[in-house]
């Protein structure tokens, strides 16, 4: 209880503090205090979660919070991912001394509380909010640099978001009326739908549809996903890493919870069929896109792209591959971390993010060169890493459900990529570089490696070892899992 | 201990005594008969029957001028080609005369024996850095490559006649012939015919190779030896002519009755072994060494002609 | 302790002997070569132990993500491997130790450190009991292999050759991971050893042997999925080319194998499809090589060559299981397996010399060496016995085996099983094509003159080179004379891959035959060189027969690809090289244009690798071009990105409402 | 009366569609707004001081503070005053025709609770996001695009005041408070890529492409 309060409160205290701080230079360390801070509460809060059962009642009748497995996932690649991109704040925001910073700062102090907020609610409405505060937390953070590109990645960025998330709540208003439509009265917490059992099928159908291009856009599943590219390109390594692996880990929550939703009302084949068309389409969408590729950012933001169609996928074959979903979740979240935080200190040194002018950055920055190109490795499922495991339970799970072409065309887009993603990392960290060597300061260093290194060490580990505790949360979220119909239609997959 | 047994024993080492002699003493003569036919053709007298003999003697007491480029291997040659050949004649029976050492798939032994020898001259032939020389090894590789299926296409057929539980040796596969002859008598003749081309290419004899002409650039073997002297030379020649006699041995397995006598026996293997030599130097009196680039195109056919042996005794 | 025990501590003593191995010191080499050492040495150990007594370590379990410990099992099936990354390893960490010194090559820490992880890797891979454990320990050893292919990333080819590799190792477990999968999803185990009573008739099965097959295939090199091979093994160190084409290409057979074992009735077209490619990487992977100009990408194609000969007798036997001739079984098994040892000794003692070369010379390139045998005795020597080995010659190794595998193809034929007939012309003709292949290699790099001035000052390998080198070649001897020694080995090893047949039992034919004519010919050859050392003592010497003219030079001999011309212009239609020529019709017809002297020509002859730059990079290609032709979807204009939004929408909401 | 307001909103779609001038639009907008803020009042019933407490101030931000944030812009940002469409007006109204016809059919689709029946409100909301997208899509400017998101979010509005009457008070004033911050970011970005491309054309804005 206290633990969840302190999850919501720091962000807020953290912002109000980060906003009073004069110092340009002093300022960022809120960050670090914040993640750790965060980090705690959240481990805290996962732990007593059984204890506190009692309290949750209270908590969600009036604010609709509570912390649910599927949630507190989410929260720990979230504050996990905060504390690593919070301890590197500071020496990155010292390096560009020239911006200032305070709104940066508070914007992402702000970001963290309400995509906290996000995980932690329990109702259609107040989610929809915290993730439309998030969006618009993450614009200025964006346009950062504060140039011409920086500016057009933000207003694409705004636009495509905004629209993405207006449907949304159009699609929760959908929602709400399935119940009216029903005959009952209005209710947007989850148990509360949950618990009417069958709702008005067309109304519920467009709902998820709705929800699903509206979330999607947040998540960047193609072809909603025009945004990212721009947008991790053109921002520092830092918010393109809070970006890529908190604003979509939070949106792939809030899709998450509405397919739970829509599969215990009884229209969970359609949502699958539709979520599996989605996630596939992004998949091939981003492997097109990484073909050639010589932009090392924007070969990120296509990743993330293809991380969420992965996501979507396995969210479409059910509650047995959940376990792998969340995995994956995790790793894609970390490893994100580690490649954005690499590729920034890449793009420092040789002041370019295009392949022709990086070349040989293992030898140039032996460690951010190194972590970029095991983060590569990492992000394409390579064991031991944990998104190997997680792409194998996940064609397990296919496998066992019998969708075979899911599972065919699943492998073909992941070796496309591999190809493509390859070619642009290779050049990158491997060769002779003309160019000139980096100033002293753009060099490796411990304070723009040791993260990078962290993130990719915890992907590590988590493929090699999974900790008690989160087998339990996995098993919990799946036991939880809203569904009705989780044995129904997944033999009858078929692909239009 | 039967085989110690003295009616047993003492006509297994009569024919072991055979064979030997026809392996270690005839080459020479075959060489020299060939050399005598391609005499009569010519209208010349030609040298004397034991010519070679007389030869290989006289070199082998010669000194000898080693070039100095050259290291081990050149001098490995000339020795491996020798103890190959002898070690592979020890392996095939002549007609009747059954070789002295038999055993399940020595009739692998016997070509990777030959392969060996002919890698050992190919090395010695480069190790002079001549471009003659590199020359003859590279056509004697080649020639070899294209001229091995005809061989075991020969050999697949005769396995086909064998029955099931015996095994593979070279003396039962030849003695399958006669078999073969009478099941399918055109896919024996197209075999036959096809290990005589293998008989010519691989001892060198016209059409594919003109052992007496002393043009370097049309020869293989002799282009090949142009290096060595004396003993080493000596030992190339003599060799060579138990190599021709093996081979022959081994085309002879087609054709030769197996009577059983043992006097009989020899009395056929040495007359045939003296007809091929003469058949040779018919061939070789009568035909001009073709151009180099058709040499493939006829092994080719050969290792076809060959294959379609196979296919004849196979659905007979 | 036991032989899982046993291997275990090899890996860990391959894995750790990266630990010094990544130092920048002197002890940085001793310490990978003592650790490397160590691990080759226990790793036989274990391998000839788990031959009788096979044993398991740890405990695989069903879910995947659940309770997974990794497991590793040593029988049988592993053992040759085992046995063949054993020594070969520690070879290639003895070659290691002198080969790179840290002065003069700033990669060699970087060699050591993944060289241990390869070796940890693949001990791992022919070791795991499970499926799990085999997936990661196998891609632990692709992507050591990938680093030690990058090593000398600063050459383009070093990394076009490192990305061929990557991407081409990673289709394989993309390959596997299905076949992994199905694997699960039929015996609802993890356990290699739950294969046996499944069923093989129903499409998951067949589906499951083919992505194995797919997977495997790449990895060993099968043509068509050889295309990484020849430039992977070129551009790494030569010790750890040594390595991968000894051992790590065996990877993919042994998956073969440990998946064929379990297979209670092996579908006849299993042991076919693997009998014909086996038949074409054999016939292509020793054309392709006549046709190469470089040393080390000669040796790569010959590995795909023995794969193909490996493939061989490996399909013989699976033929032999599945229509119960008990002949092919026993002489493809054992010929198969045997083949997998002694191409990892001969092909390794290959690379090794090509590498003491590539040290001396500077250059890999043949055309530009020669007369080496005079200025490197010992590797000369050791080279020309790694090449009449790998030319199936006695009394070598490479003899043995396929004088197995020849057995068995002949008692298919007899058998009735005609399809043999063609892997017996297949073996044939790479035996001769391989013969004139190596004579080139070895003739024009060692013997003659040198053709270069860094030919020339070439300077014989160090102590620890050396050594290797005798230790592989005296293995290569060792088991041409030593069969009825192995036979047991071989025989226990051919049952555990061929369970069901009475194998076992069976001894191999003419075992001791065999021996006593490779001693056969070592005495004769020894009698008879005595013999003329002894009548040429005093002998007189000269420079090489010219022919009259006056001034050779040692340009003038003939090259590597003059050597292979008669046969490369025969198989032109596979080879398909790339040719440079002068229009020669400059010189006929049009009076004015012939002048008394012909004008300077060249000519330029470039093997290329046809399924690679004829049909796979064309298509590549193809693809990139669609690829980069589908970037107008991407315009940068903020009104098309809106119009996808509302395009999706309007499409999702006309099926919701469908 | 209901109905009526919705047709209203709708015609007013067309009116949006058709205005060939900045302002024009942006006080259509406004007003559109403003009808909207106002359906509640007309629907009367069950909402008791809150609710018309809400609406008031619904009414306020949607028909002036809002339009006020975007008319400020234009006039200071000194703009052609023309909307400059990529398609013509009369293919837009087209357009707009085709998507309430749209709307009214999908309407058809979803089954209506008792006390709503023959409501035209799922076609209203439905033209008027469709209105909203076209305006997004068709027209060059940012400022226009900023308008068309406002309209978007009146179709929503539309949905959520006369089918959804219960959505919490909480709710309701978040979505006011996004609506806001997110026009003034807008608004903000805006101003900034005056600034930075002194247009506010955003066919400028396609650097960033493949």
């Amino acid at each position: 209880m206290i633990a969840i309060a302190l999850l919501l409160l720091a962000p807020a205290l953290a912002a109000l503090v980060a906003a009073l701080i004069r110092d340009n230079a002093r300022r960022p360390w809120v960050l670090p205090a914040l993640g750790a801070v965060h980090l705690a509460a959240t481990l805290v809060a996962i732990a007593t979660r059984p204890i506190a059962a009692h309290l949750d009642d209270a908590l969600v009748a009036s604010l609709w919070l509570r912390m649910d497995a599927l949630g507190a996932v989410v929260l720990l690649a979230l504050s996990v991912l905060f504390l690593l991109v919070g301890c590197y704040a500071p020496g990155y925001l010292r390096a560009r001394a020239e911006r200032p910073n305070r709104v940066l700062v508070v914007c992402a102090a702000v970001f963290l509380g309400l995509a906290t907020l996000a995980t932690l609610s329990q109702h259609l409405g107040l989610m929809w909010a915290a993730i439309e505060g998030a969006t618009l937390a993450c614009a200025p953070m964006i346009y950062f640099n504060h140039n011409q590109r920086s500016l057009e990645a933000t207003w694409k960025y705004l636009m495509v978001g905004g629209v993405g998330i207006a449907l949304a709540l159009l699609g929760t208003f959908f929602m709400a009326y399935a119940a009216i439509a029903s005959g009952h009265p209005v209710e947007l917490t989850y148990e509360a739908l949950i618990a009417h059992g069958t709702l008005s099928e067309p109304w519920v159908r467009v709902g998820f549809v709705l929800l699903l291009v509206g979330y999607g856009t947040k998540m960047g599943l193609a072809p909603m996903h025009a945004w990212k590219p721009d947008a991790y390109g053109e921002t520092p390594g830092i918010v393109g890493a809070l970006l890529a692996g908190g604003m979509t880990s939070v949106a792939f929550l809030a899709l998450a919870r509405v397919v739970g939703l829509v599969d215990a009302l009884g229209q969970g084949a359609f949502a699958r069929q539709a979520l599996t068309v989605m996630g596939l389409l992004s998949m091939a969408w981003a492997a097109v896109f990484m073909i050639r590729q010589n932009d090392i950012k924007r070969m990120l933001a296509y990743s993330s792209v293809e991380h969420m169609g992965i996501l979507a996928v396995g969210l479409a074959l059910g509650p047995a591959a959940l376990p792998a979903v969340l995995l994956h979740l995790l790793g894609n979240a970390w490893a994100k971390s580690a490649l954005f935080l690499a590729a920034g200190n890449i793009h420092r040194a040789y002041a370019s993010k295009h392949i022709p002018a990086v070349s040989g950055a293992i030898l140039r920055l032996p460690i951010s060169g190194g972590i970029f190109l095991l983060g590569f490795l990492a992000a394409t499922g390579t064991p031991p890493f944990a998104l190997f495991l997680s792409e194998l339970g996940m064609v397990q799970a296919a496998a066992s459900a019998g969708a075979w072409w899911t599972a065919s065309i699943f492998l073909t887009c992941l070796a496309v990529i591999f190809i493509g993603f390859s070619a642009t990392v290779l050049a990158a960290v491997l060769g002779d570089s003309d160019a000139p060597e980096p100033e002293p300061h753009l060099g490796d260093s411990w304070r723009t490696t040791a993260v990078p290194v962290v993130g990719l060490a915890l992907v590590l580990a988590l493929g090699l070892w999974m900790p008690a505790p989160l087998r339990h949360l996995f098993d919990e979220a799946v036991a939880a899992w809203p569904s009705r119909t989780a044995a129904v239609s997944l033999s009858q997959e078929t692909l239009p | 201990m039967t085989w110690l047994d003295p009616d047993i024993l003492a006509p297994l080492v009569l024919r072991i005594l055979a064979h030997l002699a026809v392996l270690l003493l005839l080459p020479p003569l075959l060489i020299g008969l060939i050399a005598k036919v391609k005499a009569f053709f010519a209208g010349r007298n030609g040298p004397p029957l034991l010519q070679p003999y007389y030869d290989i003697v006289k070199l082998l007491r010669k000194g000898t001028i080693i070039s100095r480029t050259t290291t081990w291997v050149f001098r490995l040659g000339p020795v491996l080609g020798l103890v190959t050949a002898v070690l592979a004649g020890l392996l095939v029976p002549l007609g009747g005369i059954s070789a002295p050492i038999a055993f399940a798939g020595d009739l692998l032994l016997v070509a990777y024996l030959l392969a060996l020898g002919r890698f050992a001259t190919i090395l010695s032939a480069l190790d002079t850095g001549s471009a003659f020389e590199g020359m003859g090894a590279s056509r004697e590789a080649t020639y070899a490559c294209l001229a091995e299926p005809a061989l075991f296409f020969g050999f697949v057929a005769l396995a086909m006649l064998l029955p099931q539980d015996a095994e593979l040796r070279l003396g039962d596969l030849l003695g399958m012939a006669p078999v073969g002859w009478a099941a399918a008598a055109g896919g024996m003749a197209l075999i036959t015919a096809a290990w005589l081309v293998v008989l010519l290419v691989e001892n060198c004899r016209i059409p594919f190779d003109d052992p007496n002409t002393h043009l370097e650039l049309t020869m293989i073997h002799e282009v090949m030896v142009l290096d060595h002297s004396g003993p080493l030379l000596g030992i190339i020649l003599y060799g060579a002519a138990v190599k021709f006699t093996v081979i022959g041995m081994l085309l002879l397995g087609l054709l030769l009755p197996r009577t059983g006598h043992l006097a009989l026996d020899l009395a056929w293997g040495v007359g045939s072994l003296l007809g091929l030599a003469v058949l040779v130097g018919v061939i070789e009196s009568s035909m001009a060494r073709l151009r180099l680039l058709r040499v493939p195109t006829l092994l080719v056919s050969a290792a076809l002609l060959a294959g379609f042996g196979v296919i004849l005794l196979a659905v007979r | 302790m036991d032989a899982a025990t046993c291997i275990a501590i090899a890996i860990a003593c391959a894995a750790l002997s990266s630990v010094p191995g990544g130092l920048r010191r002197g002890a940085g080499a001793v310490g990978s070569a003592i650790g490397l050492g160590v691990a080759g040495g226990a790793a036989v150990v274990a391998g000839c132990w788990g031959l009788w007594a096979p044993a398991t370590l740890g405990a695989p379990s069903a879910a995947l993500l659940d309770g997974w410990h990794g497991s590793l099992a040593v029988d049988g099936v592993s053992a040759v491997f085992l046995v063949a990354c054993g020594i070969v390893a520690a070879a290639a960490g003895l070659f290691g130790a002198g080969y790179w010194r840290d002065t003069d090559q700033p990669a060699a820490p970087w060699t050591r450190l993944f060289l241990g992880l390869l070796v940890a890797g693949m001990l791992a891979v022919f070791s795991a009991g499970d499926v799990l454990t085999f997936l990661i320990a196998w891609e632990v050893m692709a992507l050591a292999g990938f680093a030690l292919v990058a090593t000398q990333h600063r050459r383009s080819e070093a990394r076009a050759a490192a990305w061929l590799y990557l991407i081409c190792t990673r289709v394989a477990t993309l390959a596997l991971i299905p076949a992994a999968v199905l694997f699960v999803h039929l015996t609802g185990s993890l356990a290699w050893s739950s294969l046996s009573g499944v069923s093989i008739g129903n499409p998951a099965a067949m589906a499951m042997l083919i992505l194995f097959l797919i997977g495997f295939g790449i990895k060993a090199g099968i043509v068509p999925g050889h295309i990484w091979l020849p430039p992977a093994h070129a551009a790494a160190p030569s010790h750890v080319s040594a390595l991968m084409s000894g051992v790590l290409i065996k990877t993919g057979i042994y998956g073969i194998c440990r998946v064929s074992a379990g297979l209670d009735a092996p579908p006849v077209w299993w042991g076919g499809t693997l009998l014909t490619l086996g038949a074409v990487s054999s016939v292509l992977g020793v054309t392709w090589a006549l046709g190469s100009h470089d040393l080390k990408r000669l040796l790569a194609y010959h590995s795909i060559e023995n794969i193909g000969i490996i493939l061989l007798g490996l399909g013989l036997a699976l033929v032999g299981r599945s229509i119960g001739n008990e002949a092919m079984v026993i002489l493809g098994c054992a010929g198969g397996l045997l083949h997998v040892l002694n191409h990892a000794l001969f092909k390794s003692l290959l690379f090794l010399g090509a590498g003491a070369v590539d040290h001396a010379c500077g250059t890999r390139q043949l055309d530009r060496l020669g007369g080496l045998a005079r200025r490197m005795p010992v590797t000369a020597a050791c080279f020309l016995v790694g090449a009449a080995a790998i030319c199936a010659l006695p009394p070598f190794n490479g003899f043995v085996s396929e004088f197995l595998v020849y057995q068995g193809l002949f008692a298919a034929v007899r058998g009735g099983w005609g399809w043999a007939l063609g892997g017996l012309i297949a073996l044939v003709l790479t035996g001769g094509l391989a013969l004139a292949c190596f004579a080139k290699a070895a003739g024009v790099v060692f013997l003659g003159e040198p053709r270069s001035p860094a030919a020339a000052g070439a300077h014989e390998a160090g102590l620890p080179e050396r050594s290797a080198m005798i230790l592989l070649a005296g293995c290569c001897l060792a088991i041409g004379l030593g069969l009825p020694l192995l036979q047991p080995m071989l025989t226990q090893a051919a049952a555990a891959c061929a369970p069901g047949a009475a194998v076992a039992l069976a001894p191999l034919p003419a075992a001791w035959w065999v021996s006593l004519a490779a001693a056969a010919i070592i005495a004769g050859g020894w009698a008879l060189w005595r013999w003329q050392a002894r009548r040429l003592v005093g002998s007189g010497s000269a420079g090489t027969w010219d022919c009259g003219y006056a001034a050779p030079t040692p340009r003038m001999q003939y090259t590597a690809s003059s050597f292979a011309a008669p046969l490369t212009d025969q198989l032109h239609a596979v080879l398909l090289p790339e040719r440079h020529h002068p229009d020669l019709r400059q010189y006929d017809g049009n009076a004015d244009a012939v002048r008394l002297f012909p004008s300077q020509a060249a000519f330029a002859n470039h093997p290329r690798d046809p399924m690679l730059e004829r049909i796979l990079h064309p298509i590549a290609q193809a693809g990139a071009w669609l690829c980069v032709l589908l970037r107008i979807a991407h315009p940068g204009q903020l009104h098309v990105y809106l119009l996808y939004l509302a395009l999706a929408l309007i499409a999702l909401l006309l099926w919701s409402l469908a | 009366m209901v109905d009526l307001i919705l047709a209203l909103v709708m015609l007013l779609n067309f009116a949006l569609l058709g205005s060939g001038r900045i302002r024009v639009l942006i006080r259509t907008a406004a007003m559109q707004g403003m009808v909207i803020a106002a359906l509640p009042l007309a629907l009367g019933h069950e909402h008791g001081t809150r609710g018309v407490v809400l609406a008031l101030i619904a009414l306020v931000i949607k028909g002036f503070v809002i339009p006020a944030i975007l008319l400020r812009a234009f006039d200071r940002l000194n703009i052609r005053r023309e909307v400059e469409p990529f398609i013509g007006y009369s293919a837009s109204l087209m357009l707009v025709a085709l998507g309430t016809a749209g709307g009214v059919l999908v309407g058809r689709h979803l089954p209506l609770a008792p006390e709503h029946a023959g409501n035209l409100a799922v076609a209203a909301a439905l033209a008027t996001v469709f209105a909203g997208f076209l305006l997004l899509i068709t027209r060059r400017k940012a400022i226009t695009q900023a308008t068309g998101y406002l309209i978007l979010e009146n179709g929503i509005s539309i949905f959520g005041l006369t089918l959804v009457g219960g959505v919490p008070f909480l709710v309701e004033t978040t979505l006011l408070l996004d609506l806001v911050a997110g026009v003034f970011v807008m608004v903000i970005v805006m101003n900034h890529i005056h600034r930075a491309f002194t247009t506010l054309d955003t066919r400028h804005l396609a650097s960033l492409k493949e």
